[in-house]
């Protein structure tokens, strides 16, 4: 069958799955293009909040209703705050070896 | 779902319209009379010197950090707390399971000064 | 239900409850839904903002007269009787003041701070209940809303003394964002006694819960987790003895240095809304909301909101401001392992007096 | 007219999503790391908005607890901490940049396509409308207990391992 776009409403779990895809996409593409590693530690928190939207999306059309993907969305929420936190502390600690956060300039991690 | 929620974001766009509407008052009224010195930054009366965006000082970092991770915690007991009458002892133990493992990284902080403002 | 004790004709106890639902008859017979919910609900937050930004201006009148009182100072005395049209000409003195953006600021961000600040003030209260069944928005989740909403204010005040481009709003501005987030842990975790008691996270629940003890008298882990919510929350709306932030004998003024005019107008009335939130949200949460004898409910959840504004006031008029040190070592060393045992004592209390399943 | 209620859902839906979108496109675009910030936090509280649509009341104060209240800050200390490279511009190099931005569209495409084309068994045609905290606090205490443990573990460890990288010596 070949793909064929949504109706506009009711909101199906298609709109959701789209959304969730965008999403990924977008910062899928940040990661790659952006230098500052803490805007692409941003664009992996879009990529984790695609991801969270997919299992949302699933969790709130499945029939019978099982709120698996929800929970799992809680798990991925705590673990990207713990990623982040951790992420900072490297870039933190990074900059202050090298004064800079440009990934391009901090590759060689030799001290 | 929507029902209950919607209201909320009706009063975040009404909210929004309440604070700009005082600054188009007050954006027709006030006189606009800028100048070098009266748009200079105000640093008590006296003149930037250095660059503005200074670096601070590592223990900012660990309270946020310390922060995230209580804050993630005390999330996980909002689901605990509601439907704990269902859950009872059982689930009691294993949050005193979970709170005690992140007690030991708090006695590590505590230990390692992070909570010291020095 | 307390509410129906209010020995008044419906019109005194139930006025707002009424005037919905007249409104919502007269509209429904024009069009059809759901136009009338959102109209109305339209109405009621147009309404409730109004409320909010008069009882601010009351409120700052009072705070200048009480504290003045304490220290042995006359306040504000010269407009009006008693000076209470003093926060009028506050008002029209911000409206005619030029608004002021500094050439090294960060337009964009200097000007959107502001909004970020006040419109979550503003928003929480739309998920106070008024009443039974009086709220604008009833959420089965109410209490994390209103903790989630209020963590946008760190993000704003973080912008603007960043985007002002000064040493001082930026310092003023991270001493708040540290304070702030010092002390949500406690505040969160305190709050969490009165929903771990209520088995709900919704405020209607909480409150129903509260119908024959209020919370704060639910010996002995109540007067301590109300104790700790309340000190939390003095130093969330950055109030003294916690207004390091903008201890002008240090930093200047904080974050708003640079503001002036109406922006500043806007962090003001974000400030007295959050502290009277703070109020409604202690009564919410510890006071029985809006129950209580004769009087009708929303006069009950406004009295308590405005008493505990009233001992803000009065900790202000007393308490020397704290170093930045002990501001940190108290919320991190004391406040919170007191909110975490306190929570741990209400799970074993609830077990023992209410029953579980295993 | 009769406005029917899923009219006024997909308002809020196609509201929120155009909005988290904008936000993370211009996470991108923006030259400055501090407005890029500013951009995150609309795409995180965007997405809280669709959460509430998808029929996650918890999840959706959760996303904004955790992720605007507590790791946009983490972030923006983040910010704070390394100043020199705040006004700096950090786009890749044009080819770098092009070809990421190649990538991501391919893979949305390929994405988009493959789930548009599936046929979804089981699924409702709205999403569900119950309150989900208490049901997602017994699956979290008896399917997901282990998961839930681990996670504290993991907290535990990022905890003590963020402390030692980032402390000053």
């Amino acid at each position: 069958m070949p793909p064929s776009l949504p109706p506009l409403y009711p909101i199906t779990l298609q709109h959701g799955l789209l959304l969730g895809a965008a999403l990924f996409s977008v910062g899928l593409a940040g990661v790659l293009a952006k230098r500052n590693a803490i805007v692409i530690l941003m664009a992996v928190e879009v990529m984790l909040n695609g991801v969270n939207v997919t299992f949302v999306a699933f969790a709130g059309y499945l029939q019978p209703p099982v709120l698996t993907g929800q929970v799992f969305a809680v798990f991925v929420i705590a673990v990207a705050a713990a990623e982040a936190a951790v992420g900072l502390a490297i870039i933190i600690a990074i900059y202050r070896l090298r004064q800079t956060v440009q990934v391009d300039k901090a590759d060689e991690l030799r001290g | 779902m929507v029902a209950s929620f919607g209201p909320v974001a009706l009063a975040v766009a009404i909210a929004t319209v309440f604070g700009l509407l005082p600054l188009f008052l007050s954006g027709i009224i006030v006189p606009k009379k800028p100048d070098s010195v009266k748009n200079a930054t105000y640093e008590c009366g006296v003149e930037t010197i250095g660059p503005t965006y200074i670096q601070f000082r590592t223990p900012y970092y660990l309270y946020a950090l310390l922060f995230v991770i209580f804050d993630v915690e005390a999330v996980f007991l909002f689901p605990w707390a509601v439907a704990y009458r269902q859950l009872g002892l059982f689930a009691l133990a294993e949050v005193a399971i979970f709170i005690g493992l992140l007690l030991v990284g708090y006695a590590y902080a505590w230990r390692k000064k992070a909570f010291e403002w020095t | 239900m307390s509410f129906l004790s209010c020995p008044f004709p419906a019109l005194v106890c139930n006025p707002f409850g009424l005037a919905r639902d007249g409104i919502y008859g007269l509209l429904a017979a024009i069009v059809p839904e759901p136009l009338p919910t959102v109209a109305l609900t339209v109405l009621g937050i147009a309404m409730l903002i109004a409320i909010i930004a008069l009882t601010v201006m009351s409120q700052v009148w009072v705070e200048r007269r009480a504290v003045a009182f304490l220290q042995e100072r006359l306040g504000p005395n010269r407009v009006g009787p008693a000076g209470v049209l003093q926060s009028v000409a506050d008002v029209l003195k911000l409206l005619l003041k030029e608004d002021l953006i500094p050439f090294k600021a960060d337009r964009a961000t200097f000007v959107v701070a502001p909004l970020v600040v006040l419109v979550p003030s503003l928003s929480v209260w739309s998920l106070i209940p008024w009443g039974p069944g009086l709220a604008i928005a009833d959420v089965n989740v109410g209490i994390l809303l209103v903790l989630a909403i209020g963590s946008f204010t760190t993000l704003g005040i973080l912008a603007a003394g960043w985007a002002s481009a000064n040493k001082y709003s930026l310092l003023g501005g991270m001493r708040v964002a540290a304070q702030l987030i010092s002390y949500e842990v406690p505040l969160v975790v305190s709050a969490l006694v009165p929903v771990l008691w209520a088995g709900t996270a919704s405020l209607q629940g909480i409150i129903e819960s509260q119908a024959t003890v209020w919370n704060v008298f639910v010996l002995p882990v109540g007067p301590i987790a109300f104790l700790v919510f309340l000190i939390a929350g003095i130093a969330e709306v950055n109030r003294s003895p916690f207004d390091l932030p903008e201890a002008e004998s240090e930093i200047v003024a904080g974050f708003h240095t640079e503001y002036s005019g109406m922006r500043f107008a806007l962090f003001f009335l974000a400030e007295y809304s959050n502290s009277l939130a703070i109020g409604a949200l202690a009564a919410v949460l510890f006071l029985g909301g809006w129950q209580g004898p004769i009087l009708p409910p929303y006069v009950w959840l406004f009295f308590k909101a405005y008493a505990v504004f009233l001992i803000l006031v009065w900790i202000r008029g007393t308490l020397p401001r704290l170093r930045y040190d002990q501001l940190m070592h108290f919320g991190w060393k004391v406040a919170l392992p007191i909110s975490l045992v306190t929570l741990g004592a209400t799970a074993v209390l609830v077990s023992a007096v209410q029953g579980t399943a295993a | 007219m009769v406005i029917p209620m899923e009219l006024l859902v997909a308002g809020g839906f196609y509201t929120f999503a155009a909005a988290a979108i904008a936000g993370a496109i211009s996470l991108i675009i923006a030259r400055n790391v501090f407005h890029s910030a500013l951009f995150l936090t609309l795409t995180l509280a965007s997405a809280g908005g669709v959460f509430v649509i998808l029929g996650a009341d918890f999840l959706a104060a959760v996303q904004l607890l955790i992720y605007v209240g507590a790791v946009m800050i983490l972030i923006l200390f983040g910010l704070m901490l390394t100043p020199q490279d705040v006004e700096l511009p950090n786009l890749s190099t044009p080819g770098q940049a092009i070809s990421g931005a190649i990538v991501a569209a391919a893979i949305f495409v390929v994405s988009a396509a493959t789930l548009l084309s599936a046929q979804w068994s089981g699924t409702a045609a709205e999403p569900s409308d119950v309150a989900t905290t208490e049901q997602i606090g017994v699956s979290l205490f008896t399917t997901f207990v282990l998961p839930f443990e681990i996670a504290s573990v993991l907290f535990l460890v990022a905890m003590i391992g963020a402390i030692v990288i980032a402390r000053e010596r």
